[in-house]
């Protein structure tokens, strides 16, 4: 009996490998919850995971492959907006259905009828973590973030949604990823005298930063961690402590806990940023579209996500429901902070 | 599996013409260029940019050679005093240079975003024809280059080159003027690869900084290595070569059930290991530059 | 002012022992090794192995840059030896090639995320103003020992002096009897071990992971180049220029220049001026800052 | 200044750190003869060489090529203007035909498009450059050699090959240095023979040698260096007789000079 | 001293250069290497220094059969030297820096007395003994090539070419010095030369090779007084 074989394209290789393995980790889960119910329409579903090596050449040729050799009607992923848009679009000419769990550019949004997105993206993270910083009652706040496509987004989107709110940002940084140390940049940051600091981060990077800036001294001020849960998961939690921070809504609920208590006893460790509970997520809807349509061509997909999401699924990320255009509407935040060693809800 | 293999073969014609492009440089001149895949960024940019700036798209192409050229000369003439290991490194900082230039300045290339919805060429086709229109255009344009290139390196200007290369000081006694042989290299090679560039917007409706990545140029070196530096027949072997294995990657790992959690290793480590394996067992390549018999 | 120079110091020190080996081993094997980062890799990755064995740190990281030396030593008579009869741009390649292998195995032996040393929390140590952590401070020291010790090596013992008549010429050091070989496997096992020296006290802070090779790739050739290739202490000081230059464009203040109160360059642009002051010094000494050699027709 | 002179050097002065190598040179080469520049080592006569044909910048004074003043002319520019020079210490390429090296010694139509479109101009270049290279092999004994890469011929050969590609270039002032040293005596009697053909066509000849029958029996005159400055020009024969050319350069050799 | 047995060698597989060549040197003699550019002189003193291994017959020196030992271990424990015809010496280095290389095994008191000697015997070198040795002329290398390999005071000398590029003063002295050296310490000297005529004056015997095999052999004397030889292989002078 042949399986239902769908695709993803994620960086297993290349400076966000990190976050591609935990992605990786969600959908695997995801597969075998599916099979484990059943699977779809009777058959066993099957994913084929491609490296994009964190190359839009690489990514576009493992789409390629996904699309017409093995011919899934539905690849999930990429994880950098620069490669996950050109995948995207490609998938979407050649009409098979895109499912966005790790970009936040906002160009997410007009990839065209085929293309599904999961995750909140960077303009309502922003408005989101200005709100919160500023109910905080911080008023001069310097920004942090890595000099890509999502460092930029979050940079200039804060600036503009805190600045609305009466806010004003003292400095900001992008900076170039994979240095030995970010003193400089912290330096430079203090310099402004701003009365906390915001920062967005990848695993060991944040580790570097965290530490240097409680070297620095810097860590008398509050602490943002935009996307908490990424910019924490390497860094020792001593350091980290009593730091603030924002998330794309994790996993919660019963539901999210049974998962997170399934990926601890997978892979023997914590998650290592939310992006898997996204990828989880989207492989199981995925498999409830199917069966939906009954049908696994991507024309059924497409219609079986629609109609799923009409009678309202919940995930672990929370209630998926998509607007006209396939995005996630309001999609979650939570509010967290880092006390005795843990991340918490606040 | 037919449009996989189209665009494997689209895909490897234009890296192939990079590679010929680059071999102008590396192997008839000796000169190491470690930052070769700026052309084909600048070519693949002034694509972009012409798109986004709303000029005809048909101008991209143009704009993207004489910017490649313009580039070409300037980096030319950086090397006049410097050996060939340090001009290495300076194309390289060039290269990153002009790509931080692409990630930072926004208002121009998109920022690290990329410049996104390039037109295709033969868009007006139908499916899979546009796909063959494309991969035909780019075969015409590898067997141009080639039969160019191979011209080039075997004729006049090629000797003047390859006695360059080996020998600066003697070439220099003998009458020719290195700067200009050099800045006539780089600027053809230039041109050539810039054309590539464009053509890789085009292809992938998109133009981006990661495709400028110092890695891109080490997979153009490898590809000229691993067949035979010097040598245009070399030079495509080495890219179908190493196309096909880029290719035949996630085959393998799909063929051998190999789990996902080892994908990425995996890839990294056939490619490295194929590599490795050509070079220990053709130490010169598959097909090594001759002597040449003057006709 | 004691703040930035400490900065561009530690960042020296994070570039300069692999820049270090990689141009000592240049001067011998004439080409420019591209693993010789992923060396370091290999050294954190190992420190942080030994480290969770229970060995105590400073031993932990001398006995990883041990072992990454050994595994240098090995990959050069296995696979460099063979690749150099061919040319150094084939052993570049094949440097490329060893370089993928190498993270490929690590990638599938360690994974992806990154190993974090569990270190008791350091307080910082004051200096003046300017605050660095204990570890740190050691780093500067280790990495400033080290250098002086090389330099004495290199210049003024007939071992030091045997190893550039081989970078020279080695036919002839051969009819001067010299063992060659046996001098390039004593420096590569030294330069392998230096880099995983350094790899093991990058990762103090960083964490062992495998992109620790490929990231400091550019800055340490930069560094290698700047002080010409084949002179190790030339490759210090490149270290040490573009550490200034990245200290000084994050942290050179140019607002009361301006008229404004603060004014930086961008620090997006930290890598471009490293490479910017390599192309500027390249053009006015175009054969690295350091260059003495006598070169006639 | 005489007019028919085709190499004037005035008052050439050059110091590499505190080595005065040179101060003080004068001299003219006329047209059509076959100077002898001879100096014990170190005299500087490479350097004169290297100064003349581009390669290194004087410190001070001025060179003429046919009256016009050539100072900080770069060595491509002089090779039109008609001069060609051999090194002493020749090194070959690797990857190249002995005959090849020959023929990328005619530097005519070397431009990219002549050569991409293969215009008559460059297949009528080609031709020649061949006809003329196979010639000149032949006549320094090179032909057996031809196909051998040019790296892998013996020491004197690649001397002679030097001279070849030299001679490609059709000078009309030709400057060889130490062209006879490790060749065997045979050849270079053919070398003389060449040398005298040549200038019989109407080449200039300046030769650094330290053979004395070879200077003998090629030279009109010979220049002597030494400490910097021209100690002598005279007739080859008149050197034994020159006390202090005797004492810096002949030495106890001062027999073969006179035999 | 040196003993040279039937040997072929060559640079590639498939061609020979040397094609059976037997020669000797008898302890304490000069014995020089005569033959046209290409013959494969320079190709027999590597074959006996090391650098190619005989691919038939052998080389003996001081009468050990050394065929399969490696250039260093013949430098070091045959106290061999050898001068090559180019890039003959290390031009990264100082003069004082490649006299030292020379005497790389000996006691740095024992260096530093042997480079007093050398200076002595060679001003030139005494005079450039900090320069860098890239910046000197081609006869002042030659004279370093040769007192580099002269530091370890080795009982064989193969020299290749000494005398090219010397000026006629200094060939005289520096052949005086391989006389005087041969005197003093008692060395053996197989020398390749082109300059026929000076070769001659201070060698007792001589080879003349020709496309790999010994041509001609016999004692300066005969050599130079038989007037065919000097016409075929001396340039018709001498
Ligand atoms: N680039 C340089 N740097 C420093 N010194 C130099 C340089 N070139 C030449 N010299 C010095 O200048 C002097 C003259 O050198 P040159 O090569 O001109 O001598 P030469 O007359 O050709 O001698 P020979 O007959 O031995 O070849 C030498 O002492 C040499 O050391
Ligand atoms: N490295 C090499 N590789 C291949 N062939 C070589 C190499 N060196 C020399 N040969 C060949 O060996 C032959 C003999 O060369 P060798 O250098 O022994 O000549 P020689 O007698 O020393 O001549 P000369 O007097 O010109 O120095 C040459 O004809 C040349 O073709
Ligand atoms: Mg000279
Ligand atoms: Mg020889």
């Amino acid at each position: 009996q042949e399986a239902i074989r769908i695709g993803a394209v994620l960086p297993l290789t290349g400076p966000s490998a990190t976050i591609g393995e935990d992605m990786r980790r969600g959908l695997q889960l995801g597969v075998e919850r599916v099979n484990a119910n059943g699977g779809v329409m009777g058959k066993q579903l099957a994913l084929i995971v491609e490296d994009s090596a964190n190359n839009p050449t690489t990514a576009l040729t493992a789409a390629r492959k996904l699309a017409t050799v093995d011919k899934v009607p539905v690849v999930l992923g990429e994880f950098s907006s620069s490669i996950t848009l050109p995948v995207a679009q490609y998938l979407v000419k050649e009409g098979v259905v895109h499912m966005n769990i790790g970009s936040s550019s906002t160009k997410v949004r007009d990839l065209g009828d085929s293309a599904f997105n999961l995750i909140g993206l960077e303009d309502a993270g922003n408005r989101f973590a200005a709100q919160d910083v500023y109910a905080m009652g911080l008023r001069n706040v310097a920004v942090i973030t890595p000099n890509n496509a999502y460092g930029q987004g979050v940079s200039h989107g804060f600036k503009e949604e805190f600045e609305k709110l009466g806010g004003k940002v003292a400095g900001q940084i992008l900076y170039t990823g994979g240095q030995s140390s970010y003193r400089r940049e912290l330096q430079q940051l203090a310099r402004a005298k701003p009365d906390a600091y915001l920062y967005s981060s990848y695993g060991h990077e944040a580790a570097i930063i965290n530490r240097e800036a409680k070297e620095l001294g810097l860590r008398s001020q509050p602490w943002y961690a935009y996307i908490m849960s990424m910019s924490v998961s390497d860094t020792p939690a001593d350091i980290a402590e009593g730091q603030v921070g924002m998330e794309l809504g994790a996993s919660k609920g019963e539901l999210g806990q049974a998962y997170a208590q399934a990926y601890n006893t997978a892979f023997k460790e914590g998650f290592a940023s939310v992006f898997n509970g996204y990828a989880y997520d989207g492989v199981v809807l995925i498999g409830a579209a199917m069966n939906q349509a009954a049908g696994s061509s991507a024309a059924d997909v497409q219609k079986g996500l629609k109609a799923v999401s009409e009678q309202g699924f919940t995930g672990v990320t929370g209630p998926i429901h998509f607007d006209a255009k396939g995005q996630r509407t309001d999609p979650p935040y939570d509010k967290l902070k880092l006390e005795n060693g843990k991340l918490i809800p606040r | 599996m037919f449009d996989f293999i189209i665009s494997v073969v689209t895909i490897g014609g234009i890296y192939a013409i990079m590679t010929l492009g680059l071999n102008i440089q590396a192997g008839y001149s000796g000169l190491l260029n470690f930052g070769h895949i700026a052309f084909a960024g600048v070519g693949a940019y002034a694509v972009g940019i012409t798109h986004l700036q709303g000029w005809p798209i048909a101008l991209g192409l143009p704009i993207g050679v004489a910017a490649g050229v313009l580039l070409g000369w300037f980096v030319a003439r950086l090397g006049k005093r410097l050996a060939a290991d340090y001009w290495a490194i300076a194309t390289l900082a060039v290269a990153e240079i002009l790509r931080m230039i692409a990630v930072n300045e926004d208002w121009l290339t998109g920022g690290a975003n990329g410049i996104t919805m390039i037109p295709g060429l033969f868009e007006t086709l139908a499916r899979p024809w546009n796909a063959v229109a494309f991969m035909a255009l780019i075969v015409g344009v590898v067997l141009l280059v080639a039969f160019f290139s191979a011209r080039l390196g075997n004729g006049r200007f090629g000797r003047a080159l390859r006695l360059m290369r080996e020998q600066p000081a003697l070439a220099t006694c003998l009458g020719y003027n290195l700067q200009s042989l050099r800045t006539r290299a780089v600027m053809s090679s230039a041109a050539v690869t810039a054309l590539a560039g464009g053509l890789y917007a085009h292809y992938f409706n998109y133009a981006g900084t990661e495709f400028m990545l110092a890695a891109e140029t080490f997979v153009l070196w490898t590809m000229l290595m691993i067949g035979g530096i010097g040598r245009t027949a070399g030079v495509l072997l080495g890219v179908v070569l190493v196309q096909a294995v880029y290719a035949a990657v996630p085959f393998v790992k799909d063929m051998l059930n190999f789990s996902s959690d080892m994908a990425g290793a995996l890839r990294m480590g056939m490619i490295g290991l194929i590599l490795l394996v050509c070079l220990m067992w053709r130490r010169e390549g598959l097909l090594p530059e001759k002597l040449r018999e003057p006709a | 002012m004691l703040q930035f120079f400490i900065d561009t110091l530690m960042r020296t020190s994070d570039l300069a022992l692999v820049a270090l080996g990689l141009s000592m081993l240049y001067g011998l094997v004439k080409f420019p090794n591209i693993a010789h980062v992923q060396y370091a890799m290999v050294g954190a990755f190992l420190a942080y192995w030994l480290y969770g064995l229970g060995l105590p740190l400073a031993l932990a990281l001398v006995v990883g840059a041990g072992l990454t030396g050994l595994i240098t030593l090995l990959v050069q008579l296995l696979v460099f030896d063979r690749l150099l009869q061919s040319g150094p741009s084939i052993a570049m390649i094949g440097s490329l090639a060893v370089s993928m292998l190498l993270v490929a195995i690590v990638l599938g032996v360690a994974g992806s995320f990154p190993h974090m040393f569990v270190l008791p929390n350091m307080e910082p140590v004051l200096i003046g103003d300017a605050r660095l952590s204990r570890a740190q401070l050691w780093m500067v020291l280790t990495t400033a020992v080290l250098l002086v010790v090389f330099l004495v090596l290199l210049f003024y013992t007939q071992a030091g002096r045997a190893m550039r008549a081989l970078a020279s010429n080695r036919a002839l050091a051969d009819a001067s009897g010299l063992n060659a070989s046996r001098i390039t496997n004593v420096v590569t096992l030294l330069s392998g071990a230096l880099a995983g020296l350094g790899g093991g006290m990058l990762a103090i802070s960083g964490g062992a992971h495998v992109n620790l090779g490929h990231d400091m790739l550019l800055p340490v050739f930069a560094a290698a180049i700047l002080g010409g290739l084949g002179n190790p202490i030339g490759a210090v000081a490149g270290a040490f220029l573009i550490a200034l230059a990245e200290t000084t464009v994050t942290n050179i203040n140019f607002g009361p220049m301006l008229g404004e109160s603060l004014v930086f360059l961008p620090a997006s642009y930290i890598g471009a001026a490293a490479f910017l002051i390599l192309l500027l010094a390249l053009l006015f000494k175009p054969y690295g800052l350091f260059d003495k050699e006598v070169r006639r027709v | 200044m005489s007019t028919n002179a085709i190499l004037e050097v005035k008052n050439l002065a050059k110091a590499f750190a505190a080595n005065k190598v040179l101060h003080h040179v004068n001299f003219e080469v006329k047209q059509g003869e076959i100077v002898g520049l001879l100096g014990p080592n170190g005299s500087g006569k490479s350097t004169l060489l290297n100064i003349i044909s581009g390669f290194v910048g004087p410190d001070a004074g001025e060179i003429r090529l046919v009256g016009r003043s050539i100072a900080g002319m770069p060595t491509y520019r002089l090779v039109q203007e008609g001069m060609a020079r051999t090194f002493q210490l020749p090194i070959m390429p690797q990857k190249m035909s002995v005959l090849e090296v020959a023929m990328a010694a005619a530097t005519d139509a070397h431009g990219v498009f002549s050569t991409l479109f293969r215009t008559a101009r460059d297949r009528a270049a080609e031709r020649r450059a061949l006809e003329r290279a196979r010639h000149l092999l032949d006549e320094l004994l090179l032909t057996r050699v031809a196909h051998l890469p040019a790296s892998a011929i013996s020491g004197g050969q690649k001397k002679l090959l030097g001279i070849v590609c030299a001679l490609m270039a059709e000078p009309r002032l030709l400057m060889l240095d130490e062209p006879t040293a490790g060749v065997h005596p045979n050849v270079r009697n053919d070398i003389v023979q060449a040398l005298h053909r040549l200038n019989a066509s109407g080449v200039t000849l300046v030769i650094v040698e330290h053979d004395m029958h070879f200077i003998r029996d090629a030279c009109s005159r010979c220049i002597v260096l030494d400490q910097g400055e021209i100690v002598a020009s005279c007739r080859p024969d008149e050197l034994a007789s020159n006390a202090r050319v005797v004492q810096a350069y002949l030495g106890a050799s001062v027999e073969v000079a006179k035999a | 001293m040196v003993q040279v047995d039937q040997v072929v060698a060559g640079y590639t597989r498939d061609v020979d250069i040397l094609n059976g060549i037997s020669l000797h040197a008898a302890s304490q003699e000069i014995v020089t290497l005569l033959g046209p550019n290409g013959c494969g002189k320079s190709t027999l003193l590597k074959t006996i220094a090391g650098y190619l291994r005989p691919r038939k017959g052998r080389v003996q020196l001081a009468g050990k059969d050394v065929s399969a030992l490696a250039v260093h271990q013949k430098i070091r424990h045959c106290s061999l030297g050898f001068v090559p015809q180019t890039e003959n010496i290390f031009t990264a280095l100082t003069v004082r820096e490649n006299l030292l290389i020379g005497g790389y095994y000996q006691s740095s008191a024992q260096r530093q007395q042997r480079i007093e000697q050398l200076c002595a015997l060679y001003p030139v070198l005494r005079r450039k003994i900090d320069a860098p040795a890239a910046s000197l002329s081609g006869g002042e290398r030659q004279i370093l090539a040769l007192g580099r390999a002269l530091m370890p005071r080795p009982e064989i000398l193969l020299l290749d070419e000494p005398s090219a590029g010397l000026s006629p003063k200094v060939l005289h002295e520096v052949f005086d010095a391989i006389v005087r050296v041969r005197e003093q310490e008692g060395v053996t000297i197989l020398m390749v030369e082109q300059n026929a005529m000076e070769a001659m004056r201070i060698s007792d015997r001589a080879y003349i090779l020709s496309l790999g095999t010994v041509a001609l052999t016999g004692s300066t004397q005969e050599l130079v007084t038989d007037p065919k030889v000097r016409e075929l292989y001396m340039g018709g002078r001498v």
